[in-house]
């Protein structure tokens, strides 16, 4: 498993999915940003879950995992040369979204009030100590209710139709699913996005960095070159999502083909706030996140944001 | 061994005849089950040097996170049991795996039995059935919650199926050979199919549904856990899942031993039933 | 006197890709209620086939097979019938294998278990009622096959070589059993055997079989019952008997 | 039928015999191949009876979206085919598949063939075997991606796994089976170890052995694309994963058409094995 | 001459759970090279349990059996062994079952389906020698296996009941054919047989044996060679002969 090494100049990068937080590294491939900047990108595996993206990094089969932060505080604790390199969304992408039946407070009363309805209920999350699980501990942690005994969290994978089917077919009454989950609920209309951390409601979680690419020492010493010209691919990417909302849309339309279009319209919308404006990573946005990590119990210890992220993209 | 009396062997009745004497010899405790002890033995010896190359590989691994170690198992099994944890999530997972082999296991042996008798239903169907199994059913889980759910039918159907397919080709292989002479032998004495079906394939062809039984034991338990993974919140399956996403290797490895255990068991219990089975078979060592 | 089996124009083709074994051709033959017919032919001349289609277990390629008056759907335990070769099934001991027929005809435990237990004896197996079929020897089995025969108490009776792995005691033993059992009961009895002194000292009447089912001798026996084999044999009758079966299944070889 | 000249059947030599007589007959095209045109015929119609019941479905389904329809799976197909998709992907699955079936079937057998005839050590190792392909192989993805990274050996050796546990049990089966009459035969004939096994075991344990490679194609196909789900980058796992993630239902059934059809085209493989090794058995129809 | 098979002091036992069955007890023979010693026994004595033994096939419980000196460490295709019960393997043609010792042993492929081309059609198979056994004649299948045997090549020979299963015609053939290989060999032969005729026509010795292996009677056969069927029958020293083999075979039998 130690291909990545044997081929200098190469730079093999692992994702979890396809989904919205991975849209800069398809624009930065369509849009030519990569060959421009001379990074040559090896494997591509989409490996589903961060225990897997760093059991690759581990392996040496990737260079440089795209997650979430999660992944990398997690992968932070076994091994000490774990490194951010960089980030790709400072927005809570996770969406609390209740199927079009769901008998509660509207999706404009108070926080509390919503987090209170979801008590009792069975809660589709993507898997244990996902960052989808984190939201609702959060949640629940905030109004005094403990998600473990207060709700059934039931996990249903990283595949967003599994999550869909069933909240259309009632075996759960709410997902906390990452984006466009929500978007595509709401536009086949089996469900509402009922909580939003990226659409402001919850205060304590604004602009957090979320989505993260990240790697490790030894290889940042074999590859440092190679990573910082991936970066700035990606800073390219972000940019171009920034400054040509029209063309980035149709990208989004073609990455994410099979979704509804009304969902990817809406989804549109809410992109250029999302996304990270480079990939330096901003210390507020990982005190943000760090905050919320201890929090909603996904680590113990705070992570240090000088020894964690790698000094290349350090404010 | 002792030498027990010589019994009578007159013949009883009309014939002259002139054969072997029977004896009763009784055989020590440790005549009998030496056999038995000695494999037992060497399975602890196995296991034993297995368990001392782990905990030597934790040492000397390149990242020890993926490899644990015996005795960090072990701390996380205690650990579990203390706090009942390993109870709840056990006991889910053997009733699904109980389920879903006993059902997979009746019906497999049921359509092996009717199907491989009616050759050209068995011809048609065969390759459908193989198809059907090829689909990895992982890949379907989306589906799969849409269509049963994500409540218990979901896993117990993941782990029928599985066997249901082993149980059924392989006792379809067994009745198939089954030596022709023998069915004949029941038609002359009258037999309905029935008849011929218990009283000779059945036995017939034990063999063929023993090793389907036995083949069968994994992928019961591997359906049941994969139910867990995709759709779950309990079970041996989420305590796997749970772990993992904590990069709690022991954990994961905790959960796999008592999987292994369960399946242990369960081999237990079908290679009783074969040897039962099986009483009128030469033994090796004659 | 009825006839119970009867075998009209009857053709038996084995066929394995392009070549067709012809085991019967044109083959006729009847057998009437309560005779004893006992059947000689050389090796591999089509007896055992013959013997498989009475018994319905195999269907002729052309030409019928009738019982009682209709042709054969299949076999019937009607017809009991000792195969050349073993049948025992070897996951039941003696006892249970020949309580099987009675197991399937539906008698009661207690019943088929003393049946089963007498039948046994008589062939001289009553202290290996419990032994499996592998730990008997090759007449050992052939008696129990024989002894589960007898527990289906069919009245039209096909034995194929019943006797012919037992030495010569027993086999006189269970021959004189046979016509004994026959005599009583009045049973329909189609004996195959190699024995010229079998055949005749057993037989009503002797069919000598040639190539494909040929008759070549179909002969009454008018030896006096019962018939003990040591004075059978010095009876001049039973001496030209003999000779005629000799020679008749000598004809039988192609030169 | 056509019924040739009577072949000379006169004894050679020495003995005076009295057999039957063997004739050319020629069976007609139609004649030879009804049975096998019948099956086909069967199988294509059940086949359409199935896809018609699909499409059917998709109209009253309450939600298409997890039904799909014929008609979409075979536009996917189609275009796929077209932009080059399916053979790059198709191939790659084919590559792991038959590495990952034939390593795993040799290896299968020749461990099923020595640890069958060694009965000590097969008693020994049979549970642990058991133990260990009773650990779910996707749970442990992460140890996987480690141990073996997640490149194409990766999926072959989880191809393989699935393949050998399967053709092991069931040829240790067969092995276990053999009548003893036929290896005293070959020991009378000064027959090595070699020998026995070659010209008693392997014939006579075929049975078992075609058994096992027929229950692993499935578990060949599915070890090979759980590989590509693990580390999703190509495969026709990665397509029905990727067309999973897009809500692309008609993708995942095309995919898994594909993958059937992979395993009809092995099952046929095998099944022509089967009957050039079945040759000698009496057909069913007599 | 030498002793080519010598059993000492030899018990033979069969244990399930806790029953012993002992099929031969405290059993002592010898057989001289070039011999050809017939056996007869009741159905059920030991017989083919001997011939187990004496072929390496199966150990005894207690006692040695020495083959040309030494103790028995397995088969050795020194001895050739018609067992009595089928081993033909059936996916095998009759040619190629034929040729299988040869093919062991290391025979050249053209010399090997020569010879067995030969063998074939001195057992009078030579038109069934594409065919299966299942496609054969119980006793059809019996002269394949001879023909196998003989394939084998080996110096000493057993023997169980290779003729049984053959009409009298057939039989008196192939027994003359084993005289004359025997006679044109000096190979040692130990045939076990329930036939007394064919045990004098064909033995230099008889041996009768009772329950259990015993003894009952080890005759020397002085009748002159090569024996006529149909003279020696009349020859008075054969029938003295017959008689006192008969009344041994009685003994065996316990009352
Ligand atoms: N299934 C079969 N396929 C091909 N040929 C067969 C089959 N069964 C029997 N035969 C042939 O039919 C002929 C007659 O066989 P059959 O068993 O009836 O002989 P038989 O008279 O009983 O001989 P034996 O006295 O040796 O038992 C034999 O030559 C045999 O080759
Ligand atoms: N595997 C076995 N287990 C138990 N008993 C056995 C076994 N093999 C043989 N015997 C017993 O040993 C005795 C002798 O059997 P053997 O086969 O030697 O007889 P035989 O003299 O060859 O008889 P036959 O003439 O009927 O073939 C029989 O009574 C049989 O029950
Ligand atoms: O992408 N998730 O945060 O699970
Ligand atoms: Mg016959
Ligand atoms: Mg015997």
């Amino acid at each position: 498993g130690d291909a990545a090494e044997s081929e200098p100049g190469v730079l093999n990068v692992g994702q979890i999915s396809d989904s919205v937080a991975f849209f800069p590294l398809y624009v930065a491939e369509q849009e030519g940003y990569f060959a421009d900047e001379g990074v040559e990108l090896g494997e591509r595996p989409r490996l589903g879950t961060g225990a897997k993206l760093a059991a690759a990094l581990t392996s040496g089969s990737i260079d440089v995992g795209a997650g979430v932060l999660t992944d990398a505080f997690n992968l932070a604790e076994s091994n000490p040369e774990t490194q951010v390199t960089g980030s790709l969304v400072t927005d809570y992408y996770v969406d609390i979204v209740t199927a079009s039946d769901f008998d509660g407070p509207a999706a404009d009363a108070p926080l509390e009030e919503r987090v209170r309805a979801l008590e009792g209920k069975n809660i589709g999350i993507t898997g244990p100590g996902s960052g989808t699980e984190a939201l609702i501990v959060y949640l629940f942690e905030q109004v005094g209710l403990d998600a473990k005994t207060d709700a059934t969290l039931v996990n249903l994978g990283a595949v967003p139709s599994s999550a869909i089917g069933a909240l259309s077919e009632g075996q759960v009454d709410a997902l906390a699913f990452f984006q466009p989950t929500g978007q595509m609920a709401e536009a086949e209309g089996v469900g509402d996005i009922y909580v939003s951390p990226q659409r402001g409601d919850i205060p304590d979680l604004t602009d957090p960095l979320h989505g993260a690419l990240f790697s490790t020492s030894g290889v940042i010493e074999q590859k440092g070159e190679e990573i910082e010209a991936f970066n700035r691919a990606v800073d390219r990417a972000l940019e171009f999502i920034q400054t040509d909302p029209e063309a980035s849309a149709e990208l989004l339309s073609t990455y994410l083909d099979g979704t509804d279009p009304e969902a990817v319209e809406a989804l549109n919308e809410i992109l250029p706030q999302e996304f990270a404006t480079s990939s330096q990573v901003s210390e507020s946005a990982f005190d943000t996140a760090v905050d919320f990590h201890l929090e909603s119990q996904l680590i113990d210890e705070a992570p240090d944001y000088d020894s964690l992220v790698w000094s290349q993209v350090q404010e | 061994m002792t030498t027990g009396s010589v019994s009578d062997t007159h013949a009883h009745n009309g014939l002259s005849t002139s054969g072997p004497v029977k004896e009763t010899r009784r055989r020590s405790w440790w005549h009998r089950n030496r056999r038995t002890t000695l494999v037992w033995g060497l399975r602890a010896g196995v296991v034993l040097v297995f368990l001392l190359l782990w905990q030597l590989a934790g040492r000397v691994a390149v990242n020890p996170m993926f490899v644990s170690s015996p005795v960090s198992v072990w701390e996380q099994l205690r650990d579990w049991i203390l706090d009942g944890t390993l109870s709840t999530h056990t006991w889910i997972t053997i009733q699904e795996v109980v389920l879903g082999y006993v059902i997979g296991a009746v019906t497999g042996a049921l359509a092996g039995f009717v199907l491989a008798s009616v050759r050209l239903t068995y011809d048609v169907f065969e390759p459908m059935m193989m198809a059907l199994y090829s689909i990895p059913k992982v890949a379907l889980a989306p589906l799969f919650i849409v269509w049963f759910g994500i409540g218990i039918d979901m896993k117990v159907i993941l782990a029928a199926v599985s066997v249901f397919f082993l149980v059924f080709l392989n006792t379809a292989a067994g009745v198939r050979d089954v030596d022709r002479g023998l069915i004949d032998a029941v038609r002359l004495m009258g037999g309905s199919n029935k008849d011929i079906t218990l009283k000779v394939v059945l036995p017939a062809s034990m063999s063929g549904l023993i090793t389907g039984l036995k083949v069968s034991i994994p992928y019961a338990l591997i359906g049941a856990v994969i139910g867990e993974l995709v759709a779950s919140n309990r079970g041996l399956g989420y305590l796997i899942n749970d772990s993992a996403a904590q990069f709690n290797t022991a954990g994961v490895f905790a959960a796999v031993v008592v999987l292994t255990a369960l399946a242990m068991v369960l081999n237990t219990l079908v290679g009783a039933l074969a040897s039962r089975a099986n009483r009128w078979k030469p033994l090796d060592a004659e | 006197m009825s006839t119970v089996l009867e075998v009209e124009h009857l053709t038996k083709e084995f066929q394995r890709d392009d070549v067709a074994t012809v085991a019967l051709r044109d083959f006729s033959l009847s057998i009437e209620e309560g005779t004893l017919v006992t059947i000689l032919g050389r090796s591999g001349c089509g007896k055992s086939t013959m013997l498989n289609l009475l018994s319905g277990l195999s269907k002729p390629t052309s030409g019928r097979v009738l019982h009682r008056g209709s042709p054969h759907s299949g076999p019937t335990p009607d017809i009991g019938y000792l195969t050349q070769t073993d049948t025992l099934m070897p996951w039941r001991s003696v006892q249970r294998n020949v309580e099987m027929p009675m197991e399937i005809a539906g008698t009661g435990k207690a019943e088929r278990e003393a049946k089963a237990r007498e039948l046994i004896a008589t062939v001289g197996l009553a202290d290996f009622a419990d032994s499996y079929p592998r730990e008997l020897s090759g007449g050992m089995r052939r008696r129990a096959s024989l002894a589960r025969m007898l527990a289906n108490g069919a009245e039209t009776i096909l034995m194929d070589e019943p006797f012919g792995a037992l030495d010569a005691q027993l086999r006189s033993e269970l021959q004189r059993e046979l016509a004994r059992l026959w005599s009583a009961t009045g049973h329909t009895i189609v004996f195959v055997t190699h024995d010229i002194e079998e055949a005749l000292l057993l037989g009503d009447r002797v069919v000598v079989l040639g190539p494909l089912g040929t008759v070549l001798l179909d002969q009454e026996i008018d030896l006096d019952r019962p018939r003990d084999p040591d004075e059978a044999k010095v009876d001049p009758r039973f001496v030209e008997l003999h000779a005629t079966l000799a020679s008749a299944l000598k004809k039988g070889a192609r030169p």
